[in-house]
């Protein structure tokens, strides 16, 4: 009986770190408010463990060989790893893992039905955990971590549907599978539209981005499920804005919960769509 | 770009994530580009394609838009600011056939 | 436009070869008989590519990184792998590989969502292949092969109806994607009942082994989904009787055709139900 | 054994399948047991059941039979025919608590 008492999700775009000395001010005040709120939440939500759910980026396994759904095993967690260091030009940092956390995510899960499949040896890790974790300061804080991180652009691609399906799996084996009393925070880390290495790698699509976070506060699962798709994403940046598959994961896991974005910002050097949302998860 | 287009069978795949994983082939890249990919299987237009920094043949031919990003930034510069800036107007610019400063931040 | 023009399933008990000698004579006639009639019409079938789907036995991938299928990609497959060798005793083979259709086969399951992980590499192969290679004499006739090492025991395991749409997809990619006139085998390789590595390691289900090849030869696709189960597969055999999913890989990719068996034994010391199956392609 | 019981996490499916890949591993294996197996992590129960053949321990610790199989043969003999069958016997043996002769094939 874990009990999830804490729900985010925001953008990790690496320029947060490596761009953000030479961004405007107004950029940076959002920016500031957006991951200062998040991780004040974190620290006061005195987590037992927080799961992160994000973008491999083609960071840990080969194309050919690519995996749904990799879970970081290890009992510390270092990044950032090495030839991202100088794109990200952010703080090392080693947090904490929880091993026998990770250990029964990937049995809860099989008995479930669902691959997820596990790593022992520290994971490579770029923007997709170095941002939250420089910005939130879970480093600093102690934050205890489980990355889970995931395929949203290999084809075949889990799309909105099966990741939300795979959040609910996941939702069901934190509450049934984690000890008693366990606090578990969860956070949904990429997007929100941007289109890394493509013809429109400047493109931010404001208009999707806000009709995503609106859709997010509206509630309605059930919308969202029929048009938040691929293409859909596709549309608004293709490759990049499917990250925000990993949001419907915690989707999944949480339910229908009162949502409230925390900020957004487009400002065209960080090439993608900054915004933050939490969802109340009750006492 | 559209991602159904993406083979995952081509061996510049392998090539990106090879120098993203190994610090000593990249400094050899970055040394003697010619020497490294002599070692890959590539197909003949796959090479003449990397060799000339055409990326559009690259995505045309099936590379991931997510390599093809860091593959420019191992050939042009990978550090945040104006390095890693100019390695995305030359991708964009080969993309695009567009000419672009190299410090264009703007679509 | 490929054409399935063979499709047979049979057994591939490692005690096939390395226990042959030493089997009663009725069990050896038997032997002969099914794996001859399936290699003469291998051979007579001039297949351009033989994709070979079963067991991978946990030879190539860790437990915690496990994929549901894994395709061979090599020019040559050469087996068996070492440390099968002396369990095996036959003989050291190579076979050819097509990695152009492996290519194929990866990206066009990919299209059609479903995730075929890909190997270069020579991949290492126990009875799965062995035995159909040398029982059947895949090697001595150049029979080109494409082998499927998939996922039978190792939760989550894909399941009968997971397996038959994993088939479906297949046989579309098959007909659609491969070069025209291409002549294509499929072999289901795996089962009937056993249990390797367990309690009832010399168990076999004969009433079970004969329920399902009755059914196949029903062809009444819709009861067999039903009703073979990984539980009911379990009761005659549990984490070796499963890898009849192989075989439903078969059954989606061709749809309901005539089926009959071409024999079939259980001489304890072989620990498995030995028998083989094939439908009628038509011409 | 219900094959949910697996445990997916379990130490020794590495130990078994690093001496399945690795024939130097094997060979250290069989000369000097101990010091193979105080290169993994195994817990100090999975240690113990390993040290004095107790398979049912590691099946109730998660051990996948199939992998139990062949540490069973890794211990006690991987050849077809009179080898192999020993190792399948003393594997029953332990799991179901039977005596049973090195030779019998019959359930
Ligand atoms: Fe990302
Ligand atoms: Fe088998």
């Amino acid at each position: 009986m874990g009990d999830i008492v804490l729900s985010v999700a925001a953008s990790h775009a690496p320029g947060l770190a490596g761009l953000y000395s030479g961004a405007p001010e107004d950029t940076k005040a959002e920016v500031d408010k957006m991951y200062g709120t998040m991780g004040a939440e974190i620290v006061a939500a005195d987590l037992d463990v927080l799961i992160l759910v994000g973008n491999d980026h083609l960071a840990n396994s080969r194309v050919l060989e690519y995996p749904d759904f990799l879970v970081g095993m290890a009992a510390e967690h270092m990044g950032p790893y090495e030839w991202f260091k100088p794109w990200l030009n952010c703080r090392d940092y080693t947090l904490q893992g929880r091993p026998e956390v990770a250990e029964a995510l990937i049995s809860g899960m099989a008995r479930r039905g669902v691959l997820f499949v596990g790593r022992r040896e520290n994971l490579r890790y770029d923007d997709n955990l170095s941002i939250p974790t420089v910005l939130c300061d879970f480093d600093a804080n102690d934050v205890p971590v489980v990355p889970i991180l995931m395929n949203c652009n290999v084809p075949p691609v889990p799309d909105q549907r099966q990741c939300y399906a795979v959040g609910e799996a996941l939702g069901d084996v934190i509450r049934n599978d984690l000890p008693n009393g366990m606090r578990v925070g969860l956070f949904g880390s990429g997007g929100l539209s941007h289109e890394p290495g493509g013809k429109r790698y400047f493109f931010i699509d404001q208009d999707f981005d806000h009709w995503f976070m609106d859709m997010l506060e509206a509630g309605d699962h059930h919308k969202l499920l029929n048009e938040a798709t691929p293409e859909r994403m596709e549309e608004s940046g293709a490759g990049g804005t499917a990250e925000l598959f990993a949001w419907f994961v915690v989707l999944g896991a949480i339910g229908n919960r009162p949502c409230s974005r925390l900020g957004y910002t487009a400002y065209d050097n960080f090439k993608c769509g900054v915004g933050a949302v939490r969802w109340e998860m009750g006492s | 770009m559209a991602f159904e287009q993406i083979d995952k069978t081509l061996v510049t795949h392998d090539l990106v994530q090879d120098l993203k994983w190994d610090a000593e082939l990249r400094a050899q890249f970055e040394a003697d580009q010619v020497s490294v990919l002599d070692r890959y299987p590539l197909k003949p237009e796959e090479r003449t394609a990397i060799d000339t920094g055409d990326f559009r043949k690259l995505y045309d031919m099936g590379l991931h838009p997510y390599l093809g990003g860091q593959l420019a930034r191992l050939m042009y510069g990978n550090a945040a600011g104006p390095d890693a800036t100019r390695a995305v107007n030359r991708l964009i610019a080969s993309l695009t056939g567009e000419e672009r400063p190299d410090d264009r931040t703007t679509a």
